[in-house]
């Protein structure tokens, strides 16, 4: 039964959410998810990879030789890594520095390649579009979810978009006596936190 | 073997593809992109060290060689006069190198301000340099041409405590500035003339 | 403005590494499985570890070697798992759907005997205890299964034991993973198919005696839950011939049941009947499965129980399986020696009906070494031969006057006598005498008389060399003869025939005998007393004291004069009497040909086995039964001393027709239980599995 | 910075999984049962070693002289992805015992993220050849330590009554965190 283009999109939101349903894709969900902030550019800046190399098979599936087609999709998502890279460098470089490694590590992330693989190279432009979308806003969406859990107790903030001169979100949301739990903010504190979420979201789900 | 052959050609043909599209996107971000790095890594500390400039230093910037090097300076206009120029050396610290950008008066030859940029030292201690305006500070009017040296060494700049290499990281780092500055003075007051134009 | 090294740099970067790669998978080529690879280029190639296995090419390595589910890879989507799904399904056996079914059944069940830290589980058990009961093997009933299915599919039932929903399970393997007993089996129908009983096994004392191996347990347990359906499913895993069985099994099975220990043992054969009985009477015939074809063809020679039980395997296994047999119509012994009161033969012929329906085809009338011979089969295309052609020649006493007119042996009496009933009967009956003797003291003796008795014989006797204890029939053969009234001279060696002037058979003259010392099979050796010669008169005389296989097809060709093996006892000869492989490698053989004259539920046990083995042999794997294969005999600790708590429960009654009635014709003598008998005998189990839990033992 | 100080820093300090947060996904996939642990581990420090040399090498004879570091990333992962697959044939065919051990690992390792984010750190770092090697094996020593002590915290955590919404992943990145945090105590040792 096909799905329809927004039931394409949709399933990325909840019922295929990457880093909870499928446990996949976890080091930028770690690693980045200091702040909402962080989150945010890290989930943007997937999804442009995600919905970008997937036009790029979908509309090259019929091209490329089964044999060598894992190599030509890391060198399609290799590329626009390295576009988002250059652009981020350029539009928002403060952004840039805080994703560090990450960036070029969307290349191996396997949200990216199992989209490609599992669905782009079998589907038409339009569907692979919508499910890019789906997915990568999805993972973004994770990924700001979990950097609000941790920046909120572990830095007592909620960024959410930092400009040269000011900052968008709370500061000091539990008021200036609320000694952070730093903990939240460092590497254990995300396993944890990760580990608890998915724990409420299996609460959720078999409800 | 056909096969083979097909799947090296899509190969190559891919990756080139996508090596023209990255130098051309290259080339095309290139300038926006310095101007971004500038602006974010040297520009706190620039802003810092002219403080009350009336231009945009990053903007008002200009190259020059010295010897196999090119180096970049950053151009200060005062009440509409460009008459400082800011440069950037490094000295050895304890973790790496620490750079240190030097804004120097091209009128009386004596430092308007000084910042540290860049260092990878024990967080805390040398870290402080960047941190700590006062350590700084000291450099505030001293002439360019002075052999800047810790207290301990016979100087006059105190080291900050706990930090003595990091703090003669920075000292050498002005020292250097200082050479710099000496060296290509000429050229540097050539290039403010234009700004003042 | 592009840069020229960049592209230049990319372009080199890109043809060198396709250029090596290329180059690499030329010279370092090594076969592997295609399938691997064709699974592969399925799963989503993200490996990203998702499933357990280390990368996407190690799932499809374990989905080959069956250790996974199609459903291995959990980024690509349901599309993906069909089309591996569709890539297995080249291989019989995995294609099939899996099922978990819990294999204990238990016994007596105890409390635990140690709780370590509150940990309720059956891995922790296992692992800190090596489980704590003294069953070995049993189950521990903390339902770790139950916690490990994902489906809601795995129940602790009633009693303790894990029950399966067979519509919710998928089949994913999750609480095999976990059982630390390995009690929790996922296996495919051809996997059930082919095992074996092994020592380890759950197993009760019936099901380890049963030639057939069938699960006794569980058609009982089904049989008294009213699940009759369920119940023929279960015999027919093991048993293609219930019905014969039902009526003729001396069900060895009884003998070890626990309940006869402390009270009569459960008449597990009457079940066996009443449940055959019920599909054949309902109407309609349960649909068999049968695995995707493997294009393989095996020819059967003989289409006797052997034959038809490894011709109904090797079908529901994916072969093609041709019989070839010699008579007019299948069955052979069951069909030509069991006379009709015993197994009527439209009852037979329904339940071989049911198996030719599985698509196995009947070559009729052609003997093997008269019509045609094993190297024309293997000219033909088929890939593999069994030889079930049973124990047709009958042994000869060895005493003159053997060959007078009216003496006759017991297979070709009763061959001849069925022929004439089922394919001719408006020609002259065979000749029958007045004064009948028969020779021997096993079933074919027993057959004869009761067969001459309804044709009206006067007077018919039967002569054995022991006293009745040792005779060999069956038990209640021996006691319904004895209610028709035949005569039983016991002790009684026959050492001449004579005759009169025209060459016919008169008298019998036997040496008395009495019993001496013990022999080598535990029955007391009869020696004769010196001078004790008596005669009786006779005008038929019926040798039936054995029968071994006729094996003069062999004389036919030199490959197979030279090659297949033979036993002394001129049987065909297998290295491992569980694999039953002759000398020759594609020659299987079974039954009564491979051992002898033996049980009819022996033969398709051996069908079963001898199937299996052609089945390896032809996928080219290990045909060599697992080292623990229990094989005529019994796991020691299932078998009791004593059982305690049993309330005594009289054993059904078989229902006969009265004694005037029967001896009148040949309607069938042995009727069916009712269902009200049916499940109050089913109750009577005890449901025995291994013990759990011994209270003697610390 | 000293060798000394490279190995405990890539062990511990900075271990790649714990700290770094690289190469989770197979951290989460493959620490279910020791024995595939401990394969996977052994097959990281045979590729993150070679490809944090082969990549040194790409960086500092093609890249860097021809100004072309901005494609590190697509360059490195070709690069590294051909490498994988290159060893996994020639162990295949050359040296089938070392391939049953490693070789189902390999594949896995192309879009590991530890084996190309050490690559990327290294370079970023700008390390000599030798520091490289160094600090690649630290990396992935470290990988394999913080995946085999894991795999048995793991293998244990079967015995424990965890509630039902907390089992399997979610447990294991709970432990996970635990276990980072004990890897938090080496912080001072450089």
């Amino acid at each position: 039964m096909a799905k329809t283009l927004t039931q394409e999109f949709t399933k990325g939101l909840w019922e295929e959410i990457a880093p909870f349903r499928l446990v996949l894709g976890l080091c930028p969900v770690l690693g980045v998810t200091t702040t909402i902030e962080n989150g945010i550019g890290m989930g943007l800046a997937t999804t442009f990879v995600l919905v970008f190399s997937n036009i790029l098979i979908a509309s090259l599936r019929n091209i490329i030789p089964s044999k060598v087609r894992i190599a030509c999709f890391i060198i399609i998502i290799a590329t626009f890594v390295v576009v988002t890279e250059l652009l981020m460098q350029a539009f928002a470089y403060t952004l840039f520095l805080k994703l560090g490694v990450f960036i070029p590590l969307i290349v191996v992330n396997c949200i990216v390649l199992g989209r490609a693989e599992a669905f782009a190279s079998k589907n038409d432009l339009l569907p692979s579009i919508a499910d890019g979308l789906g997915i990568g806003i999805g993972f973004t969406l994770s990924l700001a979810a979990l950097g609000a859990v941790r920046e909120l107790f572990g830095a007592n903030n909620l960024t959410i978009w930092t400009t040269p001169n000011s900052v968008i979100g709370i500061q000091e949301v539990f008021g200036t006596n609320f000694e952070p739990f730093t903990f939240m903010v460092q590497a254990p504190g995300a396993f944890v936190c990760l580990g608890l979420m998915l724990c409420l979201m299996n609460l959720m789900g078999s409800k | 073997m056909r096969d083979l052959l097909i799947m090296v050609v899509v190969l190559t043909v891919l990756s080139a593809f996508s090596g023209g599209l990255l130098s051309g996107l290259r080339n095309a971000t290139a300038a926006r992109i310095e101007v971004q790095q500038l602006k974010f890594v040297k520009g706190p500390a620039i802003k810092k060290i002219l403080q009350g400039v009336s231009n945009d230093p990053i903007a008002d910037r200009f190259s020059l060689k010295d010897g196999d090097m090119v180096r970049k300076f950053f151009v200060g206009k005062f009440d509409g006069k460009a008459n400082t120029v800011v440069l950037e050396s490094s000295g050895k610290g304890y973790g790496g190198d620490v750079g240190l950008m030097v804004a120097v008066n091209m009128d009386d030859d004596t430092i308007v301000g000084a910042g540290v940029t860049t260092h990878s030292e024990t967080p805390g201690l040398g870290a402080m340099a960047k941190d700590n305006p006062a350590f700084v500070s000291q450099f505030k009017g001293l002439p360019i041409a002075e052999m800047f040296k810790v207290t301990n060494d016979g100087g006059k700049v105190n080291a900050m405590s706990g930090a003595t290499i990091t703090s003669r990281a920075v000292c050498a780092a002005a020292t250097q500035t200082g050479s710099i500055y000496q060296k290509l003075k000429p050229q540097l007051s050539e290039k403010l003339k234009e700004f003042n134009k | 403005m592009l840069s020229l090294s960049a592209v230049l740099f990319m372009l080199a970067l890109g043809a060198t590494c396709g250029a090596v790669l290329s180059a690499a998978s030329k010279i370092f080529y090594v076969y592997e499985d295609p399938r691997v690879g064709i699974v592969e280029g399925y799963t989503a190639g993200a490996n990203c570890g998702g499933c357990g296995y280390a990368g996407c090419a190690a799932a499809a390595v374990a989905v080959v070697a069956g250790e996974a589910p199609p459903s291995v890879c959990i980024v690509a989507g349901p599309e993906a798992t069909a089309n591996i799904a569709g890539v297995m399904g080249l291989d019989p056996g995995t294609a099939e759907s899996l099922l978990s079914y819990n294999t204990c059944t238990g016994g007596d069940r105890a409390a635990e005997k140690y709780v370590y830290m509150g940990i309720k589980s059956c891995q922790a058990l296992a692992t800190l205890h090596g489980g704590q009961r003294f069953c070995p093997v049993g189950c521990l009933g903390f339902g770790d299964c139950v916690k490990a299915c994902a489906f809601d599919a795995i129940k602790i039932g009633a009693h303790g034991y894990p029950v399966v929903n067979e519509m919710k399970c998928v089949g994913c393997g999750a609480c095999e993973k976990v059982c630390p007993k390995d009690i929790m089996e996922i296996k495919t129908m051809s996997q059930r198919l082919l095992h074996l009983n092994q020592y380890d096994d759950r197993i009760a004392p019936c099901q380890q005696t049963c030639p057939a191996e069938i699960d006794i347990p569980k058609y009982v347990y089904q049989t008294k839950i009213g699940d009759y359906e369920g119940a023929v499913n279960t015999i027919r895993e093991r048993n293609p011939l219930m019905l014969a069985c039902g009526r003729v099994c001396p069900h060895p099975c009884e003998d070890k049941c626990r309940r006869g220990i402390e009270d009569e043992p459960v008449s597990i054969n009457q079940l066996k009947r009443f449940v055959a009985d019920y599909e054949m009477n309902s109407g309609k015939r349960l649909p068999i499965s049968v695995a995707p074809s493997t294009g393989k063809k095996i020819a059967v020679v003989g289409g006797g129980p052997a034959g038809l039980s490894c011709a109904y395997f090797l079908r529901r296994l994916g072969h093609d399986v041709t019989i070839f047999d010699a008579m007019p119509k299948l069955g052979g012994m069951i069909r030509y020696g069991i006379p009709e009161y015993r197994l009527p033969k439209d009852v037979l012929a329904w339940e071989i009906d049911g198996i030719l329906n599985l698509g196995v085809e009947h070559k009729p009338n052609v003997a093997l070494g008269r019509d045609f011979d094993i190297g024309a089969l293997i000219a033909s295309g088929y890939d593999a031969v069994f030889l079930g052609i049973g124990a047709w020649k009958d042994y000869t006493l060895g005493v003159e006057g053997e060959n007078l007119q009216g003496c006759y042996t017991g297979i070709n009496f009763l061959t001849n006598f069925a022929v004439w009933q089922q394919e001719r009967p408006h020609e002259q009956r065979p000749f029958i005498g007045k004064k009948c003797v028969v020779i021997g003291g096993g079933n074919t003796a027993i057959d004869c008389v009761r067969t001459l008795v309804r044709l009206g014989a006067d007077e018919v006797t039967i002569v054995y060399r022991r006293t009745r204890k040792e005779m060999p029939a069956n038990e209640v053969e021996i006691v319904a003869a004895e209610h028709e009234g035949i005569n039983f001279t016991f002790l009684a060696a026959p050492t001449q025939v004579i005759g009169d002037e025209a060459g016919n058979v008169t008298q019998l003259e036997y040496l008395k005998m009495e019993l001496g010392e013990p022999d080598a099979s535990g029955r007391r050796r009869p020696v004769p007393i010196e001078g004790s010669e008596t005669v009786i008169d006779t005008d038929m005389l019926i040798t039936a004291i054995g029968q071994g296989p006729d094996v003069f097809f062999k004389d036919e060709s030199k490959r197979l004069d030279e090659d297949l093996k033979l036993t002394r006892w001129n049987t065909i000869d297998s290295e491992d009497e569980i694999a039953l492989q002759s000398s020759i490698p594609y020659i299987f053989s079974g039954g009564d040909a491979a051992t002898g004259a033996d049980l009819v539920v022996s033969a398709i046990g051996a069908g079963r086995r001898a199937a299996r083995s052609i089945h390896f042999y032809l996928a080219n794997e290990d045909i060599t039964p697992p080292s623990k294969t229990l094989f005529r005999n019994n796991i020691p600790v299932s078998i009791f001393e004593s059982v305690s708590g049993i309330t005594q429960l009289p054993r059904t009654k078989m229902p006969e027709l009265p004694v005037d009635e029967r001896i009148k014709s040949f309607v069938e003598a042995d009727l069916v239980i009712t269902e009200d008998e049916a499940l109050y005998e089913s109750s009577r189990c005890l449901e025995c599995c291994l013990i759990c839990y011994n209270k003697d033992v610390a | 910075m000293g060798y000394m100080e490279i190995i405990i820093g890539g062990i511990f300090v900075n271990n790649i999984l714990l700290a770094q947060f690289l190469g989770n996904c197979p951290f989460l996939g493959t620490s279910k049962k020791m024995e595939t642990a401990v394969g996977m581990a052994m097959a990281v420090v045979f590729v993150l070693v070679l490809a944090g040399v082969i990549t040194w090498v790409l960086y500092a004879f093609f890249l860097v002289p021809y100004k072309l570091v901005y494609m590190r990333t697509i360059a490195f992962i070709l690069v590294i992805a051909s490498l994988v697959q290159f060893v996994e044939m020639f162990l295949k065919k050359s040296i089938p015992a070392l391939y049953a051990g490693l070789g189902i690992f390999l594949p896995l390792i192309t879009t590991n993220c530890a084996v190309f984010g050490a690559c990327i750190l290294n370079v970023d770092k700008e390390l000599n050849f030798m520091k490289t090697l160094v600090q690649s094996f630290a990396y992935a020593v470290g990988f394999g330590l913080a995946l085999i002590l894991f795999a048995g915290v793991r293998e244990r955590i079967i015995l424990a009554r965890v509630p039902k919404p907390l089992q399997d992943t979610s447990i294991g990145l709970v432990t996970a965190g635990i276990l980072s945090l004990t890897f938090y105590a080496f912080k001072g040792m450089i």
